[in-house]
């Protein structure tokens, strides 16, 4: 079967180029390695541009189909590959060019991190590796495969976490990561085999076809079934780091090297997400109730329920934080929250390309100013600048575009228009109010005005305040900065341009209903 | 004569249990690693009973799935656990709690 | 015909135009800035008497001018009103430019001795205060409707404000200016409010008809509030009976008045007033801002015509603030506060006549108090620059000697004061009572009784006060003037230079010969036309503002009728009153070194050195009453309001200090709550959908 | 047609200009930046001198300088680039130009540190100000709405006092919240007007809205409770930026923090804003609910134009007196509105310019006695005037013009509220207006207290700084403002006139209320 790319007719495999885009990538990083083992060496550049080249392949492929139409309606429309296993459509390569982004700033900025650190090669790859489970988990189409690629792309995030192997706080952050991902991807598995006891299908679509012919001769069990969405909403709770899943997301991003935290906070978040928004719209639509008539198991419901809690549990719990890279974990907590309004606020007689739209611009425009903020982390780090607040202050006359940079990511994270985030926080709120959920809409402003609150402490304590002179910036490490003025500029950019992007998602979002 | 699919249920239900209670007692990484195997396989029992009942295949080569992940999933615990034990002189989980609030 | 009326603005354009260039230039001329005061007042003066001529028919026929010549605000779509300012000049304004500017002009010239040769500094901006003093005071004279007048009657407060304030550098002018500012801006506030009801219920503050040809072309509040209580029109009356509502905008406007024209109970920033310097005083007191609240209710005649119980209150207050103000007057120590005293009450009587239907009487005495005032203060300055500027006149004594032209002015300004025949106050004095007795007694027997009632209240304590009047007048003279020096100053005090005396002269024959304009009981005995100002007033190119007109309204409209009596007997009984106080005065103080007789008055002496307490109790609501309330406002904002932002943003935090122990940092508790929550969603949407579904 | 409207220039030219200055070696910036602020004032001049709009820009009223580019498409709707102004956003336009160059001419002296910075974000602030009156699209208006917190916050948090911090975030938080409020409420009004609009263009919703029936049930509320739950939400929102009591209590510790210049354009210009967009939105698009309403509404204006007064009688700080006067007066343009007669919304809008400049004036003026004397207490100073006779003549002028002197823009504007007000729906009229109108005594009594204080008696100084003539520059911006002031005083239809023509649309045609109290 062959697809259509802008014209020229390609094979249907094709259409996983970005996804092959990161393994090759990762296969090059252990190859370089292999042929240049010894750390400290050249290698480390032709490591770090080996991943940087792979993940913007990969970013580029995918934005370019986007833009071409491959998989979409515009096109030959979604591409179902090993029958149906996978599927590549606007969605999936919407979060890949999520994914490829965050990806190729991740490993941009951890050329200058990994300095003198061993096990380059095995950092990229593992990167990249996790990069292609969660381009995986974007084109999950069955059951099977979607709890494949999510192992896929967790058990690299396990070791990433726990790399500084001498670092108490880096091991710890990998164990509680990898024990809480333990259980969770038990209970997803256990949710799952409940879902395939309910209904005897893996793939999404059949899972929703069969159920309806069940519940229409009768032979339908909600209890079991119930009792499986649930476990798999909270598996997935787990990769989206949203409560009451998300106890291992303030350790992991606290205690992980800064550009890991980037990574999984922004990416791997997003990932979760583009599963759970295609696994519950495929499988569990009727059973929710979105086609209309009263649902079985009313996920929707459990959602807005979660995105409440996980908001308010976040942002509160960051607001009197002190150590900033803590607070940005947390925040990133609430953030899963805000997104998960794209599932909360599917209520009947609601637009649900708008809602899932939101939530799917929100992840993308979050992708880059949280990456951009943690990648700030990483260079304070660098320098040496201590983890709390007060070991921030002063730091703009010493480095001004850094802390403007920062300043963007920070106001753009509380929904000020200096970037994409004051779109993609106000298209939620606009979804809150378009499903008339007035208790998101609520929880939404609350949260967000204490956000304003924490996130412009760090503002102050760089503008604001006089520094101590303790910390002396002497180096300004390139590859480093870079990562974070592109991500700075992007931020902004994705304000006026927000038009250029908004329709994809939307088109990609109402595909799926 | 077929066992009726609803024991299979309460079978592995009770594992599950049995390995969620485990995860909440011990405190042992080893332990802990080992209940989370027991859910996983609670989850087995399901996809095979359950292929058995729909008549596909697709259940038990799911567990054959699972059987990999909880593998490679065992590699890396060990690994992370090994440093652990490095860093923190033992394997127990509560030990670990230096960064918290 | 491009006749003088095109040029009347530049009756007040004039002092303005000074005022500019006193306060930017001032500082480079010789005078400070005083020339250009003096010119334009001359030319002011000068067009003032060329327009009053006109108006008089010497340059040809009688003629009136009334015209809206600068839009303020254009109103834009229906329903909205276009405000306009113009000029109305008619008898009574005619006679009003000409009395400011003439007492402006000599008050200007007299600065020259009292502040120049002084050598005070801070010149240009007194020339400059009094230039804008005047422009504002000339400009509101020929205001011709209800808003224009309001916002220079505005001016001339801040003029009185700046020139009150004049020597800031010590404590007691700023306050006094800040007190005359804060109690007349209070009337001024009732008088806002009428403003905009006038506007809001007649759409038009015009005070006279502007007619075009003959025919009307835009009408006047009075008129038609007139039509309206006929029936002939329909207003907004804001769901009040029609007159009812006329009272109310009446009694608002009056608000203005009492504030301005210093009338009880919101006379009391005029004596501190004196903090001022001397020609402010003259200018104050005789020609500008106190004269302007009477002026007022004189040129809306018409209106307060329509409603009797406005004019009994006006009469009332009049003759109350009369007599009270008279009684404050027979104890003052200084110079300066007798007249302030006496401006009060001689306003009084100037209420009164209004109240009681005596438009003329009002408007003579106007006049006449205008030079006579104007003549005391200027004399009262010439005193105090002969003693150096102490006005306490127990230090003073004998002066009559070494200051002889001070001294005659000042005896006739005083005998007019006093009212005695045949000097300018006795004339309008006696007509104004005259006028309140008639109609007082004419209404007793109309249905309008009570208003009758009322005007003979005020007449008689008018009648009282004349007898304080003559007495503090004369007390004032004798004191100063007669017996010995007693003290050195007073010892060597010497007369002034012309451009003190020079005015003191004018004025002086002034006061003696003014009344003559209007000597009603000559006129009655002799039966000879000479009721000149009767006739001024009665005759005019606008109807709607004449006496014709308004003695029609007051019998047909309010129903106040004049009772049959002779001028001659009141007015022996008034002169009789006078000569009695005078005589009093003799007694007691023309005495070589006459003592304080205040102690014969016993407790009634500690309530008049006191003023009644009238300042105490104002004091207090300002400052007893409202900072408190201010005080108690603030801290509920700070407390209350405030205190609930606050306490939001703390309770967050300490939600958030709590929320951040959840994550106890130990994995199995991690597990548990996940457990937890997995069997509560469970149980809620599972379980508890089974039980429902 | 493409971007290159005028006021795409005006807002590029702010833009551009404020980036290049924070550029800049601090010593220029002050000059550059005042000069680069030239550009949008002369460009501001010449629109107002072309000025060809007429009628409501929301009420389909002809546009003077309109450009529309699509933007975003988000699901069922358009937003667009969509920019214009008429007779009110015309004056405000020129509002903030003209006090934006004064007040980075009366910065010169104060501001000393991070100058760059400083006149940098102050640039941006003209761009987001100008961009919230010429925005016609809902998402364009709100991202400058909103953007002007961002410099406000650093301005307020560098350069201002001792409590800057928590000026700075108080009032960050305090207006952000409001508008996600505001936010929710016109979001329901758009959801619930269905397929009769197709964007959140304010002209479209606002157009949509005067058609009966458009509006739909909205989740089960019936369109006339939507309407008020609606108006609510927008006017709470809109009522902290005024702001209206009891929603207030950011703006005295704002200005107090914030460094002069910069309370210059809180009080001049940021406060509009929050009336402008109640003008826009509750008095424009749901004029009929708050016209059922005007009791209640009218009853916050009244009480905060007196209680404002009150609190600004009980402080000792100048600005603190002035902050709470501008609470007073900026009740009278609440007045002024909800009288929804011609020369009631008129005189409010007009009100809106003259606040801006007086306040503006008065501000600087305390700021220039404060450069001199270090302190802003009553009590500390007294006899300026023996020192600094100009600046003090001016304080005086400004004073006044505050308290409603003739022939000064303040009393036009309050004469034309009252008189709104006087003769309109609300109930009581007379009554209410009488009330609101004794604010103007109150006013009188405490600047006139302070300034006998202060001003005036023997010179005396509780700081140790030797108080001399204030520099040239920092008294030339207070006599062009006295001499708008006064401009404005005596010849009103200067802006009034165009002011009308975009106002007169909004009255009612009967003043009878739409429909009945729905509390």
């Amino acid at each position: 079967m062959v697809i259509d790319v802008a014209g020229v007719s390609a094979p249907d495999w094709v259409a996983l180029a970005p996804t092959f885009a990161f393994v090759a990538a990762a296969m090059l990083t252990f190859l370089v390695d292999t042929v240049e083992p010894r750390p400290g060496t050249s290698s480390n550049a032709a490591l770090a541009a080996t991943a940087v080249v792979g993940s913007l392949v990969a970013f580029l492929v995918a934005g370019y189909f986007l833009v071409a139409g491959v998989g979409q309606p515009r096109g030959t429309g979604a591409v179902s590959l090993f029958q149906d296993q996978l599927v590549v459509d606007g969605m999936s390569l919407f979060f890949v060019v999520i994914v490829g982004s965050v990806t190729a700033l991740v490993s941009l900025a951890s050329f200058d991190y990994l300095e003198g650190q061993t096990y380059q090669a095995e950092y990229y790859g593992l990167v990249l590796l996790a990069a292609t489970g969660m381009s995986l988990m974007a084109s999950a189409n069955s059951l099977a495969t979607a709890f494949v690629s999510l192992e896929l792309s967790s058990l690299p995030s396990y070791a990433l976490v726990a790399y500084l192997k001498r670092n108490r706080g880096s091991v710890e952050a990998g164990l509680k990561y990898f024990l809480v991902g333990a259980v969770s991807s038990s209970v997803l598995a256990y949710g799952i085999s409940l879902v395939y006891a309910a209904s005897g299908r893996m793939k999404f679509d059949a899972v929703a076809s069969t159920l309806s012919t069940l519940a229409a001769d009768g032979e339908f069990f909600p209890g079991i079934l119930g009792i499986g969405v649930v476990m798999i909403l909270l598996g997935l709770a787990f990769k989206t780091a949203s409560v009451p899943f998300h106890f291992w997301a303030p350790e992991a991003y606290e205690g992980a090297p800064a550009p890991v935290s980037a990574f999984l906070s922004s990416a791997s978040k997003a990932a979760g997400f583009v599963l759970a928004f295609r696994l519950f719209l495929t499988a569990f639509p009727e059973v929710g109730g979105l086609a209309g008539g009263d649902p079985a198991v009313d996920w929707v419901v459990a959602a807005q329920v979660l995105a409440v809690v996980t908001m308010t549990v976040g942002n509160f719990a960051a607001a009197t934080q002190e150590k900033v890279k803590r607070m940005l974990a947390y925040s990133s907590v609430g953030h899963a929250g805000y997104v998960l309004i794209g599932l909360a606020a599917l209520t009947q007689g609601t637009d649900h390309g708008l809602v899932l739209g939101a939530s799917m611009m929100h992840l993308l425009v979050y992708g880059f100013m949280n990456t951009g903020a943690f990648l700030f982390v990483a260079l304070a780090e660098h320098w040496g600048v201590g983890r709390t607040f007060q070991d921030f202050n002063g730091l703009s006359t010493q480095a001004p575009l850094a802390c403007a940079a920062m300043t963007v990511f920070l106001f753009s994270l509380a929904g000020l228009p200096v970037g994409g985030g004051f779109l993609s926080k106000f298209y939620l709120l606009l979804a809150t109010a378009n499903a008339g959920t007035w208790l998101l809409a609520g929880a939404l402003i609350v949260n967000s005005a204490l956000s304003l609150f924490y996130y412009s402490r760090v503002v102050k304590a760089m503008w604001f305040e006089e520094a101590d002179g303790t910390v002396e910036v002497e180096s300004y490490p390139t590859s480093l900065y870079a990562a974070v003025v592109i991500a700075a500029v992007a931020t902004v950019l994705l304000l006026p341009a927000f038009g250029l992007l908004s329709p994809s998602a939307f088109d990609a979002a109402t595909v799926l209903f | 004569m077929a066992v009726v699919t609803e024991y299979y249920l309460l079978l592995s239900a009770a594992v599950f249990c049995i390995g969620l209670y485990g995860i909440l007692t011990r405190e042992s990484a080893l332990l802990f690693l080992m209940s989370v195997e027991l859910m996983l396989n609670a989850a087995n029992i399901n996809f095979v009973a359950f292929s058995f009942y729909w008549g596909n295949l697709t259940g038990q080569v799911f567990s054959l799935f699972t059987m990999a992940l909880a593998a490679a999933e065992v590699a890396v615990g060990i690994g992370i656990i090994l440093v652990l034990y490095r860093n923190f002189e033992g394997i127990d989980v509560t030990e670990a709690a230096t960064m918290r609030w | 015909m491009a006749g003088v009326y095109d040029f009347v603005p530049a009756i007040a354009a004039l002092p303005f135009l000074a005022f500019l260039v006193s306060l930017f230039f001032g500082r480079y001329m010789p005078k400070r800035g005083a020339e250009a005061g003096v010119i334009a007042t001359a030319g002011s003066l000068g067009l003032s008497t060329w327009t009053a001529l006109t108006v008089a028919g010497f340059t040809g026929p009688a003629t009136s001018y009334n015209a809206n010549l600068y839009t303020w605000v254009q109103g834009v779509g229906d329903g909205a009103l276009t405000l306009s300012l113009g000029v109305l000049v008619d008898p009574l304004a005619a006679l009003m430019l000409l009395i400011v500017s003439l007492i402006s002009f000599l008050v200007h010239v007299f600065s020259l001795g009292y502040m120049n040769d002084e050598g005070e500094t801070g010149l240009p901006r007194y020339y400059a205060g009094l230039g804008l003093f005047t422009a504002s005071m000339l400009a509101f004279v020929f205001s011709n409707n209800l808003l224009m007048a309001f916002m220079f009657f505005e001016l001339v407060g801040l003029c009185s404000y700046l020139l009150i304030g004049f020597w800031f550098r010590d404590d007691g002018p700023p306050s006094a200016a800040k007190k005359a500012f804060l109690v007349t801006r209070f009337g001024d506030y009732f008088f806002l409010v009428g403003v905009v009801g006038v506007f809001a219920t007649f759409g038009t503050g015009l005070f006279a008809p502007i007619t075009d040809g003959g025919t009307v072309v835009a009408e006047s509040f009075p008129q038609v509030a007139e039509h309206a209580l006929g029936g002939e029109a329909s207003v907004e009356t804001f769901g009040l009976e029609t007159g009812t509502w006329f009272t109310v905008l009446g009694l608002l406007v009056l608000g203005g008045v009492i504030g301005k024209s210093a009338q009880f109970p919101l006379h009391t920033w005029l004596p501190d007033a004196m903090e001022g310097p001397t020609p402010v005083s003259a200018l104050i007191h005789a020609a500008t801002m106190v004269a302007a609240g009477v002026y007022l209710v004189a040129r809306m005649y018409g209106f307060y015509l329509l409603s009797p119980q406005a004019l009994a209150v006006i009469a009332l207050v009049g003759g109350f603030t009369a007599l009270f103000a008279a009684t404050m007057g027979v104890v003052k120590q200084e110079l300066k506060q007798v007249l302030a005293y006496s401006t009060i009450s001689q306003y009084g009587y100037m209420m009164l006549a209004l109240g009681a239907g005596g438009y003329t009487a009002a408007v003579f005495h106007l006049t006449t108090h205008a030079v006579f005032k104007a003549l005391l203060f200027l004399g009262a300055g010439s005193v105090i620059i002969a003693m150096h500027h102490e006005e306490n006149m127990w230090t003073m004594g004998g002066l009559k000697d070494r200051m002889p032209v001070t001294y005659y002015t000042f005896l006739s300004g005083s005998l007019a004061l006093a009212g005695i025949v045949p000097f300018a106050g006795f004339w309008s004095k006696d007509e104004v009572l005259f006028e309140a007795l008639v109609h007082g007694l004419g209404t007793l027997e109309t249905e309008a009784s009570m208003v009758g009632t009322l005007l003979l209240v005020g007449y008689a304590m008018g009648l009282l006060a004349v007898f304080f009047t003559a007495f503090y007048t004369f007390r004032m003279v004798f004191l100063t003037f007669h017996g010995d020096a007693r003290t050195d100053a007073a010892r060597d005090a010497t007369e002034n230079r012309w451009n003190v005396t020079f005015p003191l002269a004018v004025l002086g024959i002034g006061a003696a010969t003014v009344g003559f304009i209007n000597m009603v009981p000559v006129a009655e005995l002799t039966g000879a036309e000479i009721e000149f100002l009767h006739d001024w007033l009665a005759h005019g190119g606008i109807d709607a503002t004449t006496t014709e007109t308004y003695s029609e309204l007051l019998h047909d409209v309010a129903g106040i009728e004049a009772a049959e009596l002779g001028a001659l007997g009141p007015g022996a009984v008034s002169l009789a009153l006078a000569l009695a106080g005078v005589g009093t005065a003799w007694t007691l103080y023309n005495v070589p070194d006459p003592v304080e007789q205040t102690d014969k008055l016993g407790g009634l002496k500690t309530l008049l050195v006191h003023n009644y307490y009238q300042d105490e109790y104002q004091v207090w609501l300002a400052q007893g009453v409202t900072v408190p309330l201010a005080r108690a406002a603030d801290r509920f904002d700070q407390g209350v309001v405030d205190g609930v932002v606050n306490g939001i943003s703390s309770v967050s935090l300490f939600t958030g200090s709590r929320f951040r122990r959840i994550q106890s940092g130990l994995v199995t508790n991690y597990a548990a709550l996940m457990t937890l929550s997995l069997v509560l969603l469970l149980i809620v949407f599972v379980l508890a959908g089974e039980v429902m579904g | 047609m493409p971007l290159a409207g005028p006021i795409e220039a005006l807002l590029a030219v702010t833009l551009v200009g404020g980036l290049v200055v924070m550029l800049a070696p601090d010593e220029h910036a002050g000059k550059l930046a005042t000069v680069i602020s030239l550009l949008p004032l002369a460009g501001s001049l010449w629109m107002y001198a072309t000025f060809e709009g007429a009628g409501n820009a929301l009420l389909g009223g002809e546009l003077a300088f309109e450009s529309t580019v699509g933007w975003v498409e988000l699901a069922a709707y358009e937003l667009s680039w969509h920019v214009g102004l008429d007779g009110v956003s015309m004056p405000l336009l020129l509002l903030t130009t003209v006090l934006t160059t004064l007040a980075l001419v009366s910065s010169w002296t104060p501001i000393d540190e991070r100058e760059s910075q400083f006149y940098g974000l102050m640039l941006l602030m003209e761009t987001s100000l100008i961009g919230v009156f010429v925005a016609l699209d809902f998402f364009v208006w709100l991202v400058f709405w909103e953007f002007v917190l961002v410099p406000m916050y650093f301005l307020i948090g560098v350069w201002g006092g001792p409590r800057r911090r928590y000026a700075a975030i108080k009032f960050f938080i305090y207006t952000n919240v409001a508008t996600l409020v505001m936010f929710v409420g016109y979001a329901a009004l758009v959801f619930a007007l269905g397929d009769s609009v197709s964007s959140f263009d304010l002209p479209a919703v606002a157009q949509a809205l005067q058609v009966q029936g458009n509006l739909g049930t909205f989740f089960g509320i019936e369109p006339p409770v939507l309407r008020l739950v609606a108006f609510t939400l927008l006017f709470a929102g809109f009522a902290v930026k005024v702001p209206v009591f009891p929603l207030h209590t950011w703006l005295p510790d704002a200005h107090v923090e914030a460094p002069t210049p910069v309370s210059v354009m809180l009080a001049g210009v940021l406060l509009k804003m929050g009336t402008y967009a109640l003008l826009r939105f509750n008095f424009t698009m749901l004029s009929d609910t708050a016209l059922a309403n005007e009791g209640i509404i009218v009853a916050f204006g009244v009480f905060s134009v007196i209680y404002g007064a009150l609190l600004a009688l009980a402080q000792q700080d100048l600005k603190r007196i002035v902050a709470y006067s501008s609470i007073s007066s900026m009740g009278y343009v609440i007045v002024g509105l909800v009288a929804l007669t011609p020369h009631g919304i008129g005189g409010a809008t007009f009100q809106m310019i003259s606040h801006g400049l007086i306040s503006g004036l008065l501000f600087m003026a305390v700021g220039v006695i404060y450069n001199e004397t270090h302190t802003r207490m009553v009590g500390d100073i007294s006899g300026i005037a023996d020192r600094m006779p100009w600046t003090v003549g001016v304080f005086l002028a400004a004073a006044f013009g505050y308290m409603g002197l003739p022939f000064m823009s303040g009393f036009a504007a309050e004469y034309l509220v009252f008189l709104g007000a006087f003769d309109s729906g609300i109930p009581y009229a007379p009554l209410v207006t009488a009330v609101a109108m004794f604010g103007i005594v109150v006013v009188a009594g405490y600047l006139l207290w302070a300034m006998q204080r202060t001003l005036f008696g023997e010179y005396g100084l509780a700081t140790d700084y030797d108080v001399s003539r204030a520099p040239v520059h920092d008294v030339v911006p207070l006599v062009v403002l006295l001499v708008l002031v006064i401009a404005l005083g005596s010849q009103p239809s200067l802006v009034y006139g165009m002011i009308q023509e975009a106002t007169a649309p909004l009255v009612p045609t009967t003043l009878v209320p739409g429909g009945e109290l729905l509390w």
